[in-house]
C-alpha cells in the first residue's frame, strides 16, 4: 500500500499548489497524500476490520492499529472500562496478538482492504529492545505507513513510564530511528509539567511526528463495596472530559517543534477537530467517540468539509496552527486560578 | 462473527411503560434490527454524540421482543445513573441504536427448551419464548426476581411471551417462593438456557456441570464499543484466556467460560 | 477563632473515643475538631461572606478563601470562564485584594461569623519571599486555622512552576514552615508524572497536610473567530470531568505520605466525595459544583451523614483511605490501553 | 450589593413557546424571585448538580416579566449548546433558579424613560415598560433586531410590555429598516437605558458620551457563580479596573466602563 517512494519521506504538510483540483481536506503528510485529516484512535478501532461496515475507513484519514507488543498479551481482568463524567476510563492492559499474530491475521485485511485510508501500527514495549524489536520485524512488511509509539507504558528498566522520563524517552526514539525509515510518530503522555520538552527531545531524536495525547491516568471507586471499577484499580482517562486538556498540549507541543501533529482527546465534532488543528495539529484521531457512536469519525470528516466551503478556505492547510493570540500574549498563559 | 454489519440508526421512543417496580418496557420504532435480530442478540442504547451525560456511553440490552410492524421491545431496569435516565424516555424522543449484535441463543430442532431468568435476563426470553412457541416448540421459562414487586406485569410478560411464565420470587410475594433454579428440570435432552445476574449464572452453570447437562448463558460485562474493537468486556474463559462479550458472546456455552470467583 | 492550643498542632486523623456522643461526621485534624470533611474550595467561594445567606457555612467542614497575594492582583482580561464538557476553564488569574486589604476587609468578617468553619487561606506568590511575607504577616492576625499554599503558579526565579519543581517546591515548604507555627497545606498540582514525590517531599520539609488536586491546564478554541475563548489564552480545568483524575491523584498522594489530605475535583456529591475519602482524603473540597448549585457542598455534607447512617458507620474517619485494593494487585496500575 | 440574600429553588417550566426565529418565551412557575425582581435584575438557569450535558454550568438571563401569579417570563435566544437545549424546555420539567441577582435599573421619578433594546436585550425592558407604564411613566420601547423573522411577536410584546415597541431591523422586513439607535431623540431629561449586543452597547455609549446624555446599561460577560464569588464576569472599568458584571451590574452607569475596543 506504501509507494515505495514515499515510504521514509519526513514530516512536513506542504500546501497545496494553485491549481491543485484536490479536495480542500487533503494534505501532504509523512510524503504521502491524506484525504482526510480524521484517522480513528489507537485501541478504538481495533484492527480495522472490526468497524468494516460500519465506518467507510477508506473515505477517512485512515487509522492507527491496537497497541501491538512482541509477545501476546492478555491485558487486565475485568471492569476494564467505566464510564466517568463525559468520559469514559479504561484499563484493556495492551490486551493484543502480539507481532506473530499481527503480521499473519491482522496485517494481511488492512494491506488488502484499504486503498486510501492511511494506517499507522501502535507499538509497544517494555523495554527498548521490545520497541525495536516489532519495529525491525514490521519494517519488511506491506500494509501500512509507519509507527505510532506508544509510550504510555511502564519502563521495566527505569521503572518510571517512558512517556515521563526525557532520557528513557530520547534513548528509545533514538533506537527506533535506526530501525526504520517509515514515519515515527510518538505518542505524548500528558502528566508531564512542561510538554513542550517531549515534544522537542522526539523531534531532536528523529521522529517524523507527535500524537498528543494520550489518556490521563484516572481512577473510580464503588463507594458500597469500597473497591476500586477498574480491575486494574485505575486506568486512563479519555472522552469529550479531556479535550480542553488535549488542545493545551497540542497547542503547547506545536509551538515546541516544528514536526506535524496528529490531535487526540475527546473530539466528537468538526468544531473540537477544527481547536486541535488551529492549535497546531494537522491530523486528528477521534477514539471514544466512536463507542457513542461509530459514525462520528465520519460526520467529523463531512463537518471539516462543510465548514471549509462556508468559510470558502481552500485548504485546510491553512488553518493548521492559525490561532490568532490576542496581543500582548499574557503573561501567566497555563495558569488558573 | 455475526454475518452481516450491525445497523446504526435513530430511532423513535413509541412507548414507554412501568411493569415493575424499577422497570420499564420500551418500545423502538426499528424496522431494520425488528428483522434482523435473533434472540440472545442485543443492541447498544444511547443519547448520541451531542450529549455528554450519563449514559454518555451507549448501553447493552437484549432485543426483548420485535414486531413485524418494526417495533423493538427492551425490557429496562433502572440501576445506575444511565438506566434512571432511560427509564424516563418519552414518546417522541428518539435514542441512537446499534444492532443487532452478538452471538444468538442456538436452539437446535424440536427438543423441548426451558429458559432460566434472573430478574431482567428475561429479557431475551420474551422473544425466544414467543417465537419458539409458535414454530412449535415446548417452552418452559421460569422467571426469578428478588421481591414480588419487581415481577415483570403477568399479563403482558404472557402476551409478549406466547404464554405465562413459571414466577419465583426469594419473599414468596408472587409466584412460588424461593430461588428460580429450584424450578429446573434436570433432564439432558432438554435446551438449557440462562441470564440473569453472575451469581445467579454460576450457580446455574455449576448444577449443569454436576448433572452433565449443556447449558447456554448470557452474560454481561461492562461494554464500550459492543463490535469487539475496545476489548473492554472480556470474561474469563475456561481455557485460562479472555472472551469478549460482546462478539465471542453475549451467548457462550457455559462450560466455554471460567466460573470460578 | 484558632484556640491558641492548637495553633500549630500537626495533622493526623484521631479515631472518637468509643463513647464519644459527636457526629459521625467530626474529625479531629490539625489539632482541632472539624464537624464536618466538607470544605469549600479556593476560588470559588470568594472570602466567606459572598456566600453568606445562601450557604449555611457555620454547619459545614468550612472554606478555604481566595489566593492572597503579597500586592492586590488585578487578573486577566476576560473571558475569564467558559464551559469544557462536564467542567469548565477558568483564568481569573489570581485577581486579588492584596495582603493588606486581605487583613482590613476580609478577614474581620471571617473571624466575626464563623464559629465552627474552619478557615484556610490560600497563599500564592511569585516568589519564595512572596509567600513568606504573606504568612508571616497573616500569622498574627485571627480568624483563620491555616494555611492552603497554592504552587499551580509560576516561579518568577525558576520559571517552572513551584509545583512541578521538586527543587523550588521543597524551598518553598522548608521556608514556610519557619514563618508559622499553623498548619501549611499545601496544594498540588496534578501535571507531574508522579505526585507521590511531591507529597513526600512536603512532608520531609515539614508541611502537615496536602490539597489534591489543583486544576488542569486546558484551553478553548473560538473555532469562528481563530481565537482562544479565554482572554488568557489557556487556563485551569475543573468540575467533573477531572473527578476521576482527582480521586486517583489523591491515592497516589496519601500512599506516599501520611499527611491528611483534603480531596478536591469534580466532587458534586457525597458519593463523590465518598471515593475522594476511600481513597485517602480526610477532607474535600467543592468547588465548581457550587456555582451549579450553591446548595451542593450541604447535600454533599448531608449525603454523607446519610451514607454513614444507613451503612451503620460509627465515624467517618474508619473510610478515610479504607479502599480495598484487589489482591495480587495489578503490576500495571496507572498506565492505559 | 443586593439587599436580600437570592433564592435558589427548583422552578417548573409552565410554558415555552417559540415567539420568533430561534427566540422562545419561557414561563416559570416562581412566586419568590417574582416578587423579589427588580427591572434589569437577572436570574441564573441551570439543569442541576445531577446534569454534566451542556448547559453545565447555569445560564444567566434578564428577568423578562413577572405576574402576581408568581409567573417569571425569561426570553429566551437560542445562542449556542445551553440556550438550544434551554429553548427544548417542556412544561412539566423543571430548572435550577437562583435569583434575583445584580443591580436593577435605576429609574428616578417622573422623567420619561427611553429603552434601546438590541436582539434579547429586550428582555428586561418588557417587565420595566409594562411596571413602569402602570406607574404612570411615559416609556418609549425601541427594538432592533438584525433581521425581521427574529422579531418578537408584536402581539405578546404589546401585551407583555403594556404598549407596543418601536421596531427596526436591518433588512427592513418588519418595522423601520436601519439601526435601533437611530430612533432616539437624544434630549438631556430623559431616563436613557441600554441592553443589548456589546457592539451596539458600545456605539449607544460612544453617542450618549458626545451629547453629554446619562445612560445606563445592562452588560453581558461569561458567568461562573452569579453572586460574585468567582470574578470571572469581569469587565473593564473606566478607571482601569475591572468591575464584576453579576454584582456591580449588570447594569452600569455607560461612563463608569471603559468602552475601547
Ligand atoms: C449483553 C447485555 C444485555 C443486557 N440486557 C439488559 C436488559 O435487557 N435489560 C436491562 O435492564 N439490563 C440489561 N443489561 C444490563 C445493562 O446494560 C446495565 O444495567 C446498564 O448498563 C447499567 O447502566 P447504568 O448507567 O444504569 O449503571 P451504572 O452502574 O451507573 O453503570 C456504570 C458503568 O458501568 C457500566 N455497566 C454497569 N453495569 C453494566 C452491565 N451489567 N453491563 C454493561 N455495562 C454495565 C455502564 O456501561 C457504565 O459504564 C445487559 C447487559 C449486557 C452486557
Ligand atoms: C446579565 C445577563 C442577562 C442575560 N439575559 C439574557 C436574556 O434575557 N435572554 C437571552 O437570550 N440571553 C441573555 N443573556 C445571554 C445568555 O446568558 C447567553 O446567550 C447564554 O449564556 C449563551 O449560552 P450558550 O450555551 O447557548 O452559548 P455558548 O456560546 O455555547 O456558551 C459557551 C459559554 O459561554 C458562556 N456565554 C456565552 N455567551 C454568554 C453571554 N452572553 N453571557 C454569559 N455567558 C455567556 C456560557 O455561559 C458558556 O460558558 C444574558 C447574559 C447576561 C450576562
Ligand atoms: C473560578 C475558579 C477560581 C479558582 N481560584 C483558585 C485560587 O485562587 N487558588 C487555588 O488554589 N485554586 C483555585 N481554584 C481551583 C479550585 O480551588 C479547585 O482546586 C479546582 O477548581 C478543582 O475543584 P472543582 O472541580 O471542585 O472545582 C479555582 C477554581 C475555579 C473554578
Ligand atoms: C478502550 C481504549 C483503548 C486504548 N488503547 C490504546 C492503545 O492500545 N494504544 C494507545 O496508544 N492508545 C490507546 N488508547 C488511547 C486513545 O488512542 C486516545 O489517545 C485516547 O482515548 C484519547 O482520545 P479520545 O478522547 O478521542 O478517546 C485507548 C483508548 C481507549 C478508550
Ligand atoms: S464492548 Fe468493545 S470489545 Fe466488547
Ligand atoms: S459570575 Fe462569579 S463573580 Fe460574577
Amino acid at each position: 500500500m506504501v509507494p515505495v517512494s514515499a515510504v521514509g519521506a519526513r514530516g512536513g504538510s506542504a500546501p497545496p499548489r494553485s491549481n491543485d483540483p484536490r479536495p480542500r481536506l487533503a494534505q501532504t503528510l509523512f510524503g504521502v497524500e491524506f484525504q482526510s485529516p480524521v484517522l480513528l484512535a489507537s485501541g478504538t478501532c481495533g484492527y480495522g476490520r472490526e468497524y468494516d461496515g460500519l465506518i467507510p475507513l477508506d473515505r477517512i484519514g485512515g487509522l492507527v492499529t491496537k497497541a501491538v507488543s512482541v509477545e501476546p498479551r492478555t491485558g487486565n481482568p475485568p471492569h476494564r472500562i467505566a464510564e466517568t463524567p463525559a468520559g469514559m476510563i479504561n484499563a484493556i492492559g495492551l490486551h493484543n496478538v502480539g507481532l506473530d499474530r499481527f503480521i499473519s491475521e491482522k496485517l494481511p485485511w488492512l494491506r488488502d482492504n484499504l486503498e486510501r485510508a492511511r494506517v499507522f501500527v501502535n507499538v509497544v514495549g517494555r523495554t527498548v529492545e521490545d520497541y525495536a524489536e516489532v519495529v525491525s520485524r514490521l519494517d519488511v512488511e506491506e500494509g501500512f505507513l509507519g509507527y505510532e509509539i506508544n509510550v504510555s507504558c511502564p519502563n521495566v528498566k527505569g521503572g518510571t513510564m517512558f512517556g515521563t522520563d526525557e532520557a528513557a524517552l530520547a534513548e528509545l526514539v533514538g533506537r527506533l530511528r535506526t530501525c526504520t525509515e517509515r514515519p515515527i510518530v510518538v505518542k505524548l503522555t500528558p502528566n508531564v509539567p512542561d510538554i513542550g520538552v517531549f515534544a522537542r527531545l522526539c523531534e531532536e531524536e528523529g521522529a517524523d511526528g507527535l500524537s498528543a495525547i494520550n489518556t490521563f491516568p484516572g481512577m473510580l471507586i464503588d463507594v458500597d463495596r469500597r473497591r476500586p471499577v477498574i480491575g486494574n484499580v485505575s486506568g486512563g482517562v479519555s472522552g469529550p472530559a479531556i479535550l480542553p486538556m488535549g488542545v493545551y498540549l497540542t497547542w503547547r507541543a506545536s509551538r515546541a517543534s516544528s514536526l506535524p501533529i496528529m490531535g487526540i482527546g475527546g473530539i466528537r465534532s468538526a468544531r473540537d477537530a477544527l481547536q486541535y488543528i488551529l492549535a497546531g495539529a494537522s491530523l486528528v484521531q477521534v477514539g471514544t467517540a466512536l463507542f457513542v457512536d461509530p459514525s462520528s469519525a465520519e460526520a467529523v470528516h463531512e463537518g471539516l468539509e462543510a465548514h471549509l466551503e462556508r468559510h470558502a478556505i481552500s485548504s485546510l492547510t491553512e488553518m493548521v496552527g492559525a490561532l490568532e493570540l490576542p496581543a500582548p500574549p499574557p503573561p501567566d498563559a497555563g495558569t488558573s486560578g | 462473527m455475526t454475518a452481516a454489519s450491525p445497523l446504526r440508526h435513530r430511532a423513535s421512543v413509541l412507548s414507554n411503560r412501568r411493569v415493575a417496580q424499577d422497570t420499564w418496557w420500551l418500545e423502538l420504532d426499528s424496522p431494520g434490527i425488528a428483522a434482523a435480530s435473533r434472540p440472545g442478540q442485543f443492541v447498544m442504547i444511547g443519547y448520541g454524540i451531542e450529549n455528554t451525560a450519563a449514559p454518555f456511553l451507549p448501553r447493552p440490552f437484549s432485543v426483548g421482543w420485535r414486531a413485524a410492524d418494526g417495533r423493538v421491545g427492551i425490557l429496562l431496569r433502572a440501576f445506575g445513573p444511565g438506566t434512571t435516565r432511560m427509564a424516563r424516555l418519552r414518546p417522541g424522543e428518539d435514542v441512537l441504536l446499534l444492532g443487532p449484535l452478538g452471538r444468538p441463543f442456538e436452539l437446535g430442532r424440536d427438543r423441548p427448551i426451558v429458559c432460566v431468568a434472573g430478574g431482567v435476563g428475561l429479557a431475551p426470553f420474551l422473544f425466544l419464548a414467543d417465537e419458539a412457541r409458535t414454530a412449535g416448540r415446548d417452552v418452559r421459562l421460569l422467571y426469578g426476581e428478588r421481591t414480588g414487586g419487581r415481577v415483570f406485569d403477568p399479563e403482558l410478560l404472557a402476551s409478549l411471551a406466547g404464554g405465562p411464565a413459571e414466577v419465583w420470587t426469594e419473599d414468596g410475594a408472587v409466584g412460588q417462593r424461593g430461588l428460580v433454579l429450584e424450578g429446573i428440570d434436570w433432564s439432558a435432552d432438554r435446551v438449557l438456557l440462562g441470564c440473569g445476574p453472575s451469581l445467579m449464572l454460576r450457580a446455574l452453570a455449576e448444577s449443569a456441570a454436576e448433572r452433565g447437562v449443556a447449558l447456554q448463558v448470557s452474560v454481561e460485562e461492562h461494554m464500550g464499543c459492543g463490535v469487539g474493537t475496545c476489548q473492554g468486556c472480556v470474561v474469563p474463559r475456561a481455557d485460562g484466556g479472555w472472551a469478549k462479550a460482546c462478539t465471542d458472546g453475549p451467548v457462550f456455552e457455559a462450560s466455554e467460560l471460567a466460573w470460578s470467583p
